[in-house]
């Protein structure tokens, strides 16, 4: 092993790795660490000494609730009594978890402190000779009315100088009385273990995977440069296959989150998690599903497939493609730092002002807004590599109407993200700035408007939302002709609603905004825009219904979900028209039903189609097929749950159940709130969920299985069209043979003639092509 | 790229006429702003922003025309179109966020009212 | 086209730390990525450790924790490794054979590199807008001082706009302390002149730079010696630009005799326009007598200028760190410059850094009137 | 009593109405084409009309009219919903100058109403108790039109008036303002909750409102 030092790139992962061991300490004691004294509220001073024995008399064997006891509280040891004239010999702090702490009448020794825990007087030199001058004491204790409780006991032994010194020694003694509850697990240390147990079977099936590529030569020497190789690599299938899994894992991440907020709202008034818990769990639920999900998958297939569909050997730029990936573990680093720590980021994922910039908000939003920084960052670098490969990379003979509509989805999504995504940077950066260095952006005391941050946000977040949208839409454009055997219904119409949902995404995002205080001109503008995004949309779907007409459609894994895809997405458009209307949103803004739709389009529209681009382009990636009975269960087993899970919240919502709560109200007879009912949906809601995970474990069951014993894969598996069939499978490096790339060919013949006024304007803009620029 | 199209501006080379413009242009700036220093009173805040404006955009037009390119090279019409591609966007978000300040919702125009329109 | 010239062969040498054999094509394993990605994440944390603040009840306080500047440091350096591996691997990229020609609608015929570089300035775009509407935003939305105090509504306490050219350009009560030694213009405005017109000249200069580098009738020696040239002094005036700024901001200037300056300029901090100005003070004279304020016409109020100076430092600051970058960039230039790493048929590296470097000018010229002159 | 108010109920039974059309023709649509267009046996292609072949663009499947059709067809649902949606906002956006204003001021995690010097009948405040904790109940009349004035002092919080289906943020440095006018069918208590995620009380930052006749 030790000869692989002397390479210089294992010099390199040694550096890296001893930093982050420097740095683990620094990160861990993040937040203002409370130690175990402060924990029970004792102000002991000096250190913790075993010479101190504290004494706890008068507990009971047998409890008698309700009853109340005597308790004797002294010490032995120490440097108390060392001098004899000393003033202060020391002191106590007890602490009760359950029942009444009270002073025995007549007693100014002791005082029971507002937590109800006990302390001598004299503290601060009041009193001094009264309570600080003993080594004993005694207090009374009235015993819950049922089940059992908890003491801790910190005793103080002091020199008698008045002063809190290092001098002085304190120590402290835990008992308990009467039947102790179960432990419960808090939802932070079941995440804990979870994250755990998933990295240790994420590394398990690494080492698998490397094991049974080449059994013989699992040793160290090949494991480092194997290893080194994935750390280094610029290709865009190797990056887009570290993309995808990255997003998987980060799917799971997010998914255990809402499962256990889940438990938490499975029943009203729950205490499974505290308010703390919950708000940083949904926080991260949605920042992970969004920006460490969703996005990361999306890029992973856009990698993959975009340059083998458009006939490119690679992306435009390699390395910033591998930057543009690794920067997303890094921010990932920083977005969880905070949440191992207790303090992780509770500003929801929209992060509103002036909420995250108040000193009510958890430390860690300050690195959960760091780690977004990296994202942006991440996204605007891809966004570019990509424009520039679809504008300057595309085989010959293909023109823009003769793009793949899958690559087309994720032209017209990096187009969005890039232009918008530079809006939610500076909205950050102003945001980091003002919770580091103090300037005051959304300081409302200095000026500041809250409603900017609103602005910066959702000129990013809605676009946003198509950004991640509309490459399902083209994995479902693909999927559905290729099933069908027809070319895809109204390619143009297909490409111009593309675009024009692009524009129109810029100018509707007000509609997040309707019950904030903004402009209401800009209110009543947006209000109209909005209700126009269902015209694109209706035409994307209504091609995609035609596109089966006349074919022969063959049910394959992906074709299923893309059938299943369009009823649900459907539905998540529909329910989506009904928030422009001002007078409806007004009452469905920040309620169930909201949180019903974004998940009907995100995972019925998004997750639907990326599980259909898997099954789809799984034996093109691995060269094997994955198993169709497998696939099968999944869709049905997924299909199902998943209606369950999200379809009642459209219910809960009109109730007026809000979301971002910690839990919920039941009508009772002072007041209405929701009904009864709405309890069995969230129970059947959670339960569904975790079908619905458990479904998604299928998936991960035939994706592993399916890569070393599956079926072997030929070149073009479905059927399709478009370039990234005419490969081997796996493709070879690089994807298409630089010096002889594919050309586009033609199955009718190719009308090359009037290109009409705009082709004309574009002709007239480019470089004659006989002209110059031979250099 | 190649250097094509007009090397010279008006006798000068291309370059050094367009860093001419701009030197002088800027000291145009300073002037303005110079005045109504020295002659408080004499000048009006509106003359010298209209002065600001209109020199920045003659600026901003010399150095994207010139020093970066945008006009004589081959391929200068296709990349003025790039570069014009975001100002739709820019546009919006000026308007939108830059332009506009919260206020209670009563506060909506007559004119984004139906029954302004007697309609309703 | 030449990309490779054994297809199919690319794992020949690979070569994660360079200097990279691009006849091989573009370099396959690269260990930049990874390092600039995780150095600037270590970066950003060491700056959330560094700058901290903690409330206090009732406002917060702000302070620098200089015992955490290891990790910023330690991060800045990863980055700074990863940078230079790039660059390693980028060393022997000889743009007559290896550029890369866009095919297609409607970019055919141009650098792949070039189209990439005006991508990246068209979020750029996105970038400074952003930072402009917050300034528009809130510069329409927060009363003006003066405005108000012409309006008599202006109280102690009040949270209004006075804007940067009132510290630079205006003069106001500086008219006292300035001393406005050229008599027609505040001394103060000096340093964002002059800044102003380095900018120019160094867009200059960068061309200058491209125009000598395909100038096929010097001699290879001369030529690199003069591009070498113009791209060092490209360097110097970009960093006499943030000298220069930082003197504005921090330190102030003052030429010839303390009574009787030349030149006094104080500095934007020494003038209390600062991010936490939340009780500056605000004198204002209702009547001028020789460059004094008249006995008992000067009035004095303690407003909250914060918004003001949080814009103007973040969007100015801004602008620097993108004239810090290109610096960055200039100094791996001149570097190559002088090694003759730039020749008629292999320039355009110039030409694309320029772009950059003229849009950070362009944004200049944006920033100047709306900062330092309105 | 029933979530939502009347317009939103009118709206939402119309809307309502739409989806269901819409939804039915997209899932008869669906279902015909995905079963009378299927190969029969799963594998067969049977009718390769488009004959796909990689690196092929294939034949064009298009028809004007059709693409047209629902272009112009949803445009004119759409505008024919977004009229109907326009008209409410007088009602919900209105400003009344007769309406007996009453400040709410919201902070972490309370709700502070002031009823200034309107009569005891026509608004009042006291206290409720809402599953173990104190909250403010606000009594009001029905009939009687009110404008809520409202304001933040640290962060954002809304005010949701589940039995009116109406909210709006309170901003601090800004005054929102909602209108409402109570009907004699709305009589009875219902809870207020916090619609604008405020930190770590939020979900239990409640209130009451009563309408009384």
């Amino acid at each position: 092993m030790f000869s692989t030092l002397k390479k210089p790139q294992n010099i390199g992962i040694i550096a890296i790795l001893l930093l982050a061991v420097v740095m683990a300490p620094s990160v861990t004691s993040y937040p203002h660490g409370a130690s175990g004294v402060q924990d029970s509220g004792c102000a002991c001073h000096g250190s913790q000494a075993d010479g101190v024995t504290p004494v706890l008399d008068g507990l009971p064997n047998e409890l008698t609730p309700s009853m109340t006891y005597t308790l004797n509280i002294s010490f032995t040891g120490g440097p108390s009594g060392e001098d004899p004239n000393a003033a202060a010999l020391g002191g106590f702090h007890l602490w009760v978890s359950e029942g009444s702490l009270s002073p025995i009448d007549g007693d100014d020794k002791v005082k029971i402190n507002p937590d109800g825990s006990a302390t001598h007087n004299g503290i601060d030199g009041e009193d001094v000779g009264t309570g600080n001058d003993q080594t004993s004491w005694q207090v009374e204790w009235t015993a819950p009315a049922e089940g059992g409780a908890k003491f801790t006991l910190h005793v103080n032994s002091v020199n008698g100088d008045g002063i809190a010194s290092d001098l002085d020694d304190w120590n402290r003694l835990n008992a308990e009385v009467g039947p102790q509850p179960v432990e419960q697990a808090s939802g932070l240390t079941v995440f804990a273990s979870s994250i755990l147990l998933m990295i240790t079977i994420v590394g398990g099936c690494v080492v698998w995977v490397f094991y049974r590529e080449n059994p013989d030569s699992f040793s160290w020497d090949y494991f480092v440069p194997w290893l080194s190789d994935w750390l280094t690599t610029t290709d865009h299938k190797k990056v887009g296959t570290l993309y995808f899994l990255s997003g998987f894992f980060f799917l799971g991440v997010g998914g255990l989150f809402a499962l256990i907020f889940r438990i938490q709202l499975a029943t009203p008034g729950n205490d499974f998690l505290t308010q703390d818990e919950y708000n940083q769990f949904f926080t991260m639920h949605g920042t992970t599903m969004i920006f460490l999900a969703a996005m990361p998958m999306i890029a992973g297939f856009a990698n993959w497939i975009v340059p083998l569909q458009i006939g490119a050997h690679d992306l435009a730029l390699p390395r910033m493609n591998a930057l543009a990936f690794w920067l997303n573990p890094a921010a990932a680093l920083l977005i969880f730092t905070g949440i191992f720590s207790g303090q992780g980021a509770d500003v929801g994922w929209t992060g509103y002002a002036p909420y995250i910039v108040s000193h009510t908000a958890h430390s860690g939003a300050t690195l959960w807004v760091a780690g977004q920084i990296l994202l942006v960052a991440s996204s605007t670098i891809a966004g570019i590599n990509f424009m520039t490969t679809f504008c300057t990379m595309r085989a010959p003979g293909m023109g823009w109407m003769q793009m793949p509509l899958f690559s087309w989805s994720i032209l017209v999504a990096t187009l969005m993200l890039f232009i918008s995504i530079p809006a939610f940077g500076i909205g950050l950066i102003q945001v980091l700035l003002d919770r580091t260095i103090g300037t005051v952006f959304y300081e409302v005391a200095a000026g500041g408007d809250p409603l900017l941050w609103s602005h910066l946000f959702w000129y990013f977040g809605h676009p946003e939302v198509y950004v991640v949208v509309l490459p399902a839409f083209g994995v479902i454009s693909e999927v559905l002709s290729t099933s069908a055997r027809r070319t895809v219904f109204g390619y143009k119409s297909m490409v111009f609603a593309l675009a024009g949902i692009g524009v129109l995404g810029f100018i509707v995002y007000g509609h997040h905004m309707f019950t904030s205080g903004m402009s209401p001109v800009l209110r009543f503008v947006t209000m109209l825009t909005t209700m126009l995004v269902a015209v694109p949309t209706g035409i994307k779907i209504f091609n995609w219904l035609q596109t089966m007409h006349g074919g022969s459609l063959v049910y394959r894994t992906h074709t299923l979900w893309a059938l299943g895809f369009l009823v649900t997405f459907t539905l998540g458009g529909i329910s989506g028209m009904y928030f422009p209307a001002v007078a409806m949103d007004l009452h469905l803004h920040e309620t169930y039903f909201v949180v019903a739709h974004f998940h009907y389009v995100f995972v019925g529209g998004i997750i639907f189609g990326l599980y259909s681009g898997i099954y789809y382009w799984y034996p093109k990636a691995t060269g094997r097929m994955l198993n169709e009975k497998l696939g099968v269960m999944h869709f049905m087993v997924g299909f199902i749950s998943y209606n369950l899970v999200f379809w009642p919240m459209h219910r809960l919502g009109i109730q007026g159940m809000p979301r971002r709560q910690h839990t919920y109200f039941i009508t009772t007879d002072q007041y209405f709130a929701l009904p009864a009912e709405a309890a069995d949906w969230n129970m059947m809601i959670t339960i569904a969920a975790f079908f619905f995970a458990a479904s998604n474990l299928i998936l991960v069951y035939n994706i592993v299985v399916s890569a070393l014993r599956g079926q072997k894969a030929p070149n073009d598996p479905w059927g399709g069209w478009s370039m990234e069939w005419l490969t081997t499978s796996p493709p070879p490096t690089p994807s298409h043979d630089p010096h002889n790339l594919p050309v586009l060919q033609f199955e009718e013949e190719h009308d090359d003639g009037d290109p009409g006024l705009f082709g004309r304007w574009i002709q007239w803009m480019m470089i004659a092509e006989d002209g110059g620029e031979e250099e | 790229m190649g250097e094509h199209g007009h090397h010279t501006i008006l006798g000068f080379d291309r370059y050094a006429f367009n860093f001419w413009v701009l030197m002088i242009f800027t000291a145009i700036e300073v002037v303005a702003v110079a005045l109504t220093f020295s002659m408080e009173g004499t000048v009006s805040m509106n003359t010298v922003v209209f002065i600001l404006v209109a020199v920045g955009v003659v600026k901003g037009v010399g150095i994207a025309a010139i020093f970066m390119h945008l006009q004589g090279d081959p391929d200068s019409r296709v990349l003025t179109a790039t570069a014009l591609f975001p100002v739709f966007f820019i546009v919006i978000m000026v308007l939108f966020i830059g332009l506009t300040h919260p206020d209670a919702a009563d506060t909506l125009p007559d004119w984004c009212r139906p029954g302004f329109y007697n309609l309703e | 086209m030449s990309y490779d010239s054994h297809h199919g062969d690319h794992h020949d040498h690979p070569s994660p730390f360079g200097p990279h054999d691009w006849s091989h094509g573009a370099p396959h394993n690269s260990w930049a990525p990874i390092m600039m990605a995780f150095g600037s994440s270590i970066f950003l944390l060491g700056f959330t450790k560094v700058f901290t603040q903690t409330w206090e009840g009732d406002a917060w306080s702000y302070a620098i924790n200089s015992a955490q500047f290891g990790l910023l440091i330690a991060g800045l350096a990863i980055f700074t490794a990863g940078l230079y591996v790039f660059w390693r691997q980028d060393w022997s990229f000889d743009g007559i054979e290896f550029e890369p020609k866009s095919v297609g609608t409607p970019f055919r015929g141009i650098d792949i590199r070039k189209v990439a570089i005006w991508m990246f300035l068209m979020s750029e775009m996105m970038v400074f807008s952003s930072l402009f509407s917050t300034y528009l935003r809130y510069r329409t939305g927060i009363d003006n001082c003066e405005a108000l105090h012409a309006a008599g509504t202006l109280t102690d306490g009040t949270v209004c706009w006075l804007p940067a050219s009132y510290f630079i350009a205006e003069g106001g009560w500086h008219q006292e302390t300035a001393h406005a030694a050229l008599k027609f213009m505040p001394d103060t405005l000096i340093p964002g002149a002059i800044n102003t017109f380095a900018l120019i000249v160094s867009s200059y200069t960068i061309v200058l730079a491209l125009k000598t580098a395909k100038d096929r009738s010097l001699s290879d020696s001369e030529r690199n010696r003069k591009v070498g040239k113009y791209l060092l002094t490209t360097l110097l005036l970009a960093t006499l630009f943030l000298i220069f700024k930082l003197v504005e901001w921090f330190v102030g200037f003052e030429l010839g005799d303390h009574d009787h300056p030349l030149f006094y300029s104080p500095s934007l901090l020494a003038d209390g326009f600062t991010i936490h100005a939340s009780d500056y003070t605000y004198q204002v004279c209702n009547e001028w007598h020789d460059h004094h304020c008249a006995e008992g016409q000067l009035e004095t109020y303690t407003i909250d200028i914060r918004m003001a100076a949080s814009t103007f430092y973040v969007t100015t600051g801004t602008h620097g760190v993108h004239v810090f970058g290109g610096m960055v960039a200039l100094v791996y230039m001149v570097i190559k410059a002088y090694r003759g790493g730039y020749t008629p048929d292999n320039a355009v590296s110039i030409e694309y850094f320029g772009l950059y470097w003229h849009f950070v000018d362009l944004v200049w010229v944006l920033v100047f009137p709306a900062f330092y002159l309105y | 009593m029933e979530a939502g108010g009347e317009i939103f109920h009118d709206l939402f039974d119309l809307w309502n109405f739409w989806a269901v059309i819409v939804m039915i023709i997209v899932c008869v649509w669906l279902f015909h084409h995905s079963l009378r267009y299927r190969s029969s046996d799963g594998k067969t292609i049977e009718n390769d009309s488009d004959h796909f072949t990689p690196g092929v663009f294939p034949k064009e499947n298009d028809d004007l009219r059709m693409e047209l059709a629902w272009t112009i067809v949803p445009f004119i649902l759409i505008v024919y919903l977004t009229f109907v949606a326009w008209g409410p906002l007088d009602e919900v956006w209105s400003a009344d100058e007769n309406a007996h204003e009453i400040g709410v001021t919201a902070s972490q995690w309370n709700w502070n109403f002031d009823c200034g010097d309107l009569d005891a009948d026509i608004c009042e405040v006291s206290n409720i108790d809402v599953e173990g904790q104190t909250r403010p109940l606000l009594r009001l009349k029905a009939g009687e039109s009110y404008m809520f004035n409202m304001t933040s002092v640290d962060v954002t919080h809304a005010p949701f008036f589940l039995d009116w289906g109406i909210k709006e943020d309170t901003v601090p440095g800004l005054i929102t303002r909602l209108h409402y006018t109570p009907s004699v069918d709305e009589i009875g208590s219902s809870l207020l909750m916090c619609t604008e995620y405020c930190g770590k009380d939020h979900g239990y930052m409640t209130a009451v409102v009563e309408v009384h006749a």
